[in-house]
């Protein structure tokens, strides 16, 4: 707390960046304590989304939780949907059809696909340019028809079951993906002529919130922030789940590009350069997907053998590990999420320590986190 | 900060500024561009399995309440009471459509399948009360008292019939008794 | 390193300090160990070249009806295997060290314990509720937990 | 004007329409029969066509209305523009969950709003606490607990259609509005 | 305004009896009443195109429901913010929150008097007229600066300072590079720079295409006039992702109102300015406007002149809708690092050439070469 006692005394200001502003993607409050405009504090106040999913979880069936998984990460339900179905799976030990597997490929690409594009189009807002966020919704619009066409809705989709996935894809869904693909790949060049490149998006990006490779890893960073530290691991190739061996495609890493690695624009340029590789996922998935049953012979009232399982999952944001306990009766015993977010979280106060307001803003948005993550 | 750098900051300003304004001017001249849906005129053709307000087929309904278990949410309310016929006749069917989440479990688990998602999202309304669409007409206590005269009347006629038994097998006790007796008193002959 | 080698090490460095292992039934297998000694089993676990456990994927806590238990996953990126350690608490006065200046990803996950659990971790930087207002009463996630009719004066 | 949610408005025509299962259509509000002069239509229409809705998203709803203000379906088409202030804006559109810690803080923002303010609630969080109804501690049971509200749009989360649909009633609820000459 | 005066009560015997100073007078606030209807309707239906031009940029429609194509929709914003809760915060400074929106929008509506729209269309034709202009749109600082102070929330402080600091740094790189045309005149009256730029060269005749260095200067002028009026690369006044929109968060009402409109009239000043100084005013190329009778050749000067001065401010806005926007220090690294050196050697520049070349620019040498 440096006050500058010379001539003029000063004293530091706090202000609340609170439950509601603009860019603080949800109801963050973070209470900073600046002098003038460089911040020497900002304490992140969380919770003010917490619904407690976690309670829920001992109360209600394994198949009834399965909707309350869509409001866990709302911006890519589809992964979380497929998370806790494999939580589960690992735990009751269930063989899932192969076909089912694809689709869930499938669905969870193109969901890390439309929660990228959020995450860029917001960040480009935050940092003043509102044009690029236009651009992405109208992309991530295309993907809530492929999800509508699906499984019925836009936003919060239930489509994964335990055991398998609740449809088949009516016809013409695949076909309709390629088209997607076909029209999303050059766009992301576009983006990058016309914000990711751009002098004063970069000035505003590179060598900001600087994150080295062991900081990551000692506070447990994990998927696109921790790859943005120049860590190459992605679960998708290191722990493989599902079918996910079955496809090639790079592990994207920062490289301190503009700046040093491990910084803002490094984290941004990883989300940016994951969309092109999932892309490639998708298509290889669409051109090989096999025929078959989609759901296994799984009970109504389903009563997993008593255990403990912990499964993660690659989500958009970072790990979803899910630590579940069961005692043989049809409610999980207790549950527990570990997400992405909350631990990005847990980084902010130290990394922000001396920035200026305008970087605050920066690195939320570098972080990608999202409210119901970590308060959930 | 030396001079090459200086004058390289200012030209890659220049050209990533002009790089993205191009892109820019080109959606704002190309009017092919704006996808653009005016709502309340044209509207988004919603795919067949559209998740909207839900609809219950009441004839088709057998009132197992197989939809109201499942339900995460107990937005389901059912009131059913048992008819004549031994079968469960529906009093009311309410579902509230202010607190569903629209997860598709109801649907999913309904045997009968008379539980199904309509494609209606439209349903703004001025008072909390008018998010419940409740899907049997007539008022509840009236179907019950309705079942429950049947169920009288019902109880009553058998109990006629019965008695109508009764006093048959009766009569046909004492016929029985009366054959015995004349083929008894026969065959001493 | 398979659990069993792991569990073997740590037996050897601790002695009773390691309880048990539970292997069957449990996917990342689990090392119970006494609550006094999670800071030196966690350095050890840490520092150890050949365990080198460096990252704290989750720390939860869990209320077993009768005893109370905090779990921690730990997955190692250098040797790329994973494992759990379990401590079990007593119900009244749940409390064990800290681990946060082992990892200094555990502050929140403590706190979330703290928070829905009321397990105390003493030594912490900051113990405070994170999730629920401050002026919440009781600790949600214990099974004997029950709804509060109003808060602030809005029915729950 | 919370009041208890389980009575309902007395059903419409029997029998069960294909799509539209029969709920009274929704009454245009409290003061539907009042006679608006002229004045009134021109200040109405002025308020109903620049209804700056405050960007406030808590949760998934808070993604719809972001899809709505987007390219395809374009608020802006309405003369909604998004405000980052209270002060400036004139419809708080609640989309999400409110949660108990979150409560005081939803009520603060009403009452930062200048005087002809419009409450949405939107989704079923905000109507009636939605999914979290059954088993969450920490969830308000819907918004109007806290501030009175003017329309509900149900969905979970309605569609960006929907949430149009429920700003224009709002915007009919406004044309009935009757501001100048004697209190009817 | 005494010459109009005198040839007007010359005209019109009734005036006869009336003293001089009355009639004039009167014409004064005749002139003042007609630019103000201008700049207001400008004001509104520049907020319009505004939300046209990001709607086009953002491929979607702009406003298009209120009224005929949408546009009613700025006559619905103003009457609705007129008519909305005028609320002071608690413990503002009442007396300087009241009077920070006048400071601004005075600020930029005082400018519009020397603006040059057509041959004898301007309101004074001060001889002072670009020192008046800079002078007068620095009240716009003090107007924001109270606003920021007098709000007592911290958003709005930290806005006002950033715009005091931008403003202010801003001027000096807006004033240097306007100095080319004053240089190239002769004289600060805008009137004199257009008439400087006329003659029968046509489009070569702008002050844009005189010397390299002025041609330099136009670019210059734009980009620190893009931060004079806290257009986007420069909005950090008003940031609406960080400040919450910066020193306008506790403005409600007809207040904001007056911030809104000032916004546009420094857009439009702004815009004016450069047409005048560089791209000819009013001069209509290869074609002398004044020799058109009276009527016509003011009507058809105007008609030039707003042309080129909405092409500006479309321009403008086309810049808003694409960049992101600068952290406080990188704009104050930009202004005193970048603009102001550049706009001194431009300056030296100028000077120079004018010297060597005795006041004559290419256009006007290859013209001689030609006889």
């Amino acid at each position: 707390m440096t006050v500058r006692t010379d001539a003029l005394p000063t004293q530091e200001m706090t202000i609340n960046m609170g439950p509601q502003h603009p860019s603080t993607h949800g109801v963050l409050r973070v209470i900073l304590t600046t002098d003038g405009e460089v911040v020497t504090r900002a304490v992140p106040d969380v919770g003010y989304l917490h619904r407690g999913l976690e309670k829920i979880g001992e109360r209600v069936t394994y198949a009834q939780f399965m909707p309350f998984t869509d409001r866990l990460d709302y911006l890519a339900a589809m992964n979380c949907n497929c998370a806790w179905a494999w939580a589960v799976e690992k735990l009751a030990k269930i063989e899932v059809p192969e076909r089912a597997e694809y689709l869930r490929v499938i669905v969870c690409e193109l969901n890390r696909i439309s929660s990228h594009l959020i995450a860029f189009g917001s960040y480009t807002a935050d940092m003043g340019a509102f044009t690029p966020f236009l651009y992405a919704i109208r992309e991530r619009e295309r993907v809530n028809d492929l999800f509508e066409m699906l499984c019925g809705n836009r936003l919060t989709y239930n489509y994964a079951r335990v055991g398998g996935v609740s449809g088949d894809a009516p016809p013409g869904f695949l076909e309709k993906t390629k088209e997607f693909l076909d029209y999303f790949e050059p766009k992301l060049d576009e983006y990058n002529n016309l914000i990711s490149y751009n002098k004063i998006f970069v000035h505003r990006l590179a060598n900001v919130a600087v994150i080295p490779a062991e900081e990551a890893v000692a506070y447990g960073l994990t998927g696109p922030n921790l790859r943005g530290s120049g860590v190459p691991f992605d679960l998708r190739k290191d722990e493989p789940y599902s079918v996910y061996p079955k496809f090639d495609f790079k592990v994207c890493v920062g490289t301190g590009e503009r700046g040093t690695p491990g910084d803002c624009f490094d984290r941004y340029m990883v989300r940016i350069n994951e969309m092109r590789e999932s892309v490639r996922i998708v298509r290889q998935a669409v051109a090989r997907i096999p025929d078959g049953p989609v759901m296994a012979k799984v009970p109504r009232l389903f009563k997993p053998p008593a255990g403990e399982a912990y499964f993660r999952s690659e989500c958009p944001r970072g790990e979803t590990g899910i630590y579940l306990i069961s005692d043989g009766s049809v409610n999980p015993f207790r549950l527990k999420i570990r997400t992405g977010s909350f631990v990005a979280m847990n980084i902010f106060e130290k990394v922000t320590r001396g920035l200026m307001i305008a970087d605050i803003v920066a690195v939320i948005g570098s972080l990608d986190i999202i409210l119901p993550e970590i308060d959930r | 900060m030396g001079l090459k750098e200086y004058m390289n900051d200012i030209v890659e300003a220049v050209t990533t500024t002009a790089k993205g304004m191009r892109i820019t001017a080109r959606y704002g001249v190309d009017p092919k561009e704006e996808v653009t849906l005016q709502y309340p005129e044209e509207r988004w053709e919603i795919p067949a399995g559209y998740r909207g307000f839900l609809n219950n087929d009441v004839k088709t309904c057998t009132a197992c309440t197989m939809c109201v278990k499942v339900c995460p949410v107990d937005c389901i309310s059912l009131e059913s009471v048992r008819g004549a016929d031994k079968k469960m006749v529906l009093a009311s069917y309410d579902i509230n459509i202010g607190r569903c989440m629209y997860c598709g479990l109801c649907v999913e688990v309904c045997p009968p399948k008379s539980l199904k998602h309509t494609s209606g999202y439209e349903m703004a309304s001025v008072a909390r009360g008018e998010l419940i669409l409740h899907f049997i007409a007539e008022d509840a206590a009236e179907i019950k008292a309705r079942v429950a005269r049947q169920v009288a009347e019902a109880a009553v006629k058998a109990e006629a019939a019965k008695a109508a038994d009764l006093s048959s097998d009766l009569s046909s006790e004492a016929a029985r008794a009366a054959k015995e007796e004349a083929a008894k008193g026969e065959p001493k002959k | 390193m398979e659990a069993q080698a792991i569990f073997d090490t740590l037996k050897g460095k601790f002695g009773d300090a390691v309880v048990e292992l539970q292997g069957e039934g449990f996917s990342p297998a689990f090392v119970v160990v006494a609550p006094a000694a999670v800071k030196e089993v966690s350095r050890f676990l840490k520092e150890d070249p050949g365990l080198s456990f460096d990252v704290l994927m989750c720390l939860s806590g869990v209320d077993y009806k009768e005893k109370f238990a905090v779990a921690y996953h730990l997955h190692s990126l250098k040797r790329r295997h994973a494992i759990g350690m379990k401590a079990f608490l007593p119900r009244e006065t749940p409390s064990l060290p800290t681990v946060d200046d082992v990892w200094p990803g555990a502050n929140f996950h403590e706190r979330e314990a703290f928070d829905l659990f009321g397990i105390v971790f003493e030594g912490s930087k900051d113990l405070r509720r994170i999730l629920l207002p401050e002026d919440w009463e009781g600790h949600p996630l214990r099974k004997d937990y029950k709804y509060p009719d109003f808060y602030h004066g809005i029915k729950v | 004007m919370s009041h208890d949610p389980a009575h309902g408005t007395p059903p419409g025509k029997g029998g069960a329409g294909a799509s539209a299962p029969f709920v009274a259509s929704a009454a245009l509000g409290p003061e539907a029969h009042v006679m608006v002069g002229n004045a009134d239509l021109f200040v109405n229409w002025a308020r109903k066509s620049s209804l700056w809705y405050l960007l406030f998203a808590t949760a998934c709803c808070g993604i719809e209305l972001m899809q709505a203000g987007a390219s395809r379906y374009d608020l802006d088409r309405f003369g909604a523009v998004f405000r980052a202030t209270p002060r400036q804006s004139d419809l708080l559109l609640v989309a999400g969950t409110i949660t108990h810690k979150m409560a005081d803080r939803v009520k603060r923002l009403y009452e930062q709003m200048p005087e002809p303010k419009y409450v949405i609630a939107m989704g079923s969080c905000a109507n009636t606490g939605g999914p979290f109804y059954k088993d969450s501690y920490c969830v308000v049971k819907g918004v109007d607990l806290l501030i009175p509200v003017d329309v509900y749009i149900p969905g979970c989360p309605p569609r960006p259609e929907a949430l149009i649909d429920g700003i224009m009633k709002l915007q009919k609820i406004i044309m009935q509005r009757k501001n100048y000459g004697a209190k009817a | 305004m005494e010459a109009l005066a005198r040839s007007l009560m010359n005209a019109v015997p009734l005036l006869a009896g009336v003293p001089l100073w009355a009639v004039t007078l009167l014409l004064i606030v005749a002139a003042a009443v007609v630019i103000l209807v201008f700049a207001l309707t400008f004001e509104g239906v520049g907020s319009l195109v505004l939300r046209k031009v990001a709607g086009d940029i953002q491929a979607r429609i702009g406003p298009n429901r209120v009224g005929p194509n949408g546009i009613l929709q700025f006559l619905a914003d103003g009457v609705k913010l007129v008519l909305k809760e005028d609320i002071i915060p608690a413990n503002a400074d009442r007396l300087l929150f009241k009077l920070a929106p006048y400071f601004v929008f005075v600020g930029s509506f005082a400018a519009f008097v020397v603006v040059p729209f057509g041959v004898g269309l301007i309101a004074a034709d001060l001889n002072i007229g670009i020192y008046y202009v800079m002078a007068v749109t620095s009240l716009v600082v003090v107007g924001v600066l109270l606003a920021g102070w007098a709000s007592n929330n911290k958003w709005a402080l930290l806005g006002g300072m950033r715009a005091a600091a931008q403003i202010v740094s801003y001027e000096i790189p807006v004033g240097m590079a306007l100095i080319p045309a004053v240089l190239v005149a002769g004289s600060l009256s805008l009137q004199d720079i257009v008439r400087s730029q006329g003659g029968l060269l046509g489009i070569f005749g702008w002050n844009l295409f005189h010397n390299p260095f002025s041609f330099f200067s136009f670019f210059l002028y734009f980009t620190a006039a893009q931060a004079e009026t806290n257009q986007t690369p420069f909005d950090l006044p008003e940031a609406e992702s960080e400040l919450v929109s910066g020193y306008n968060v506790e403005y409600s009402g007809i207040r904001f109102g007056l911030f809104f409109l000032a916004e546009f009239g420094d857009m439009f000043i702004v815009a004016a300015l450069a047409t005048a100084c560089f791209l000819g005013g009013w001069n209509v190329p290869f074609f002398h406007a004044a020799t058109l009778p009276w009527i016509w050749g003011n009507l058809l000067s105007l008609g030039v002149f707003l042309a080129k001065a909405f092409t500006m401010v479309l321009i403008m806005m086309w810049v808003r809708w694409t960049l992101p926007r600068l952290r406080v220090d990188q704009l104050m690294r930009m202004a005193w690092k970048y603009l102001v050196p550049l706009t001194f050697i431009n300056l030296l520049g100028v000077s120079l050439w004018l010297l060597v070349f005795k006041g004559k620019g290419i256009p006007a040498m290859i013209a001689s070469l030609f006889g």
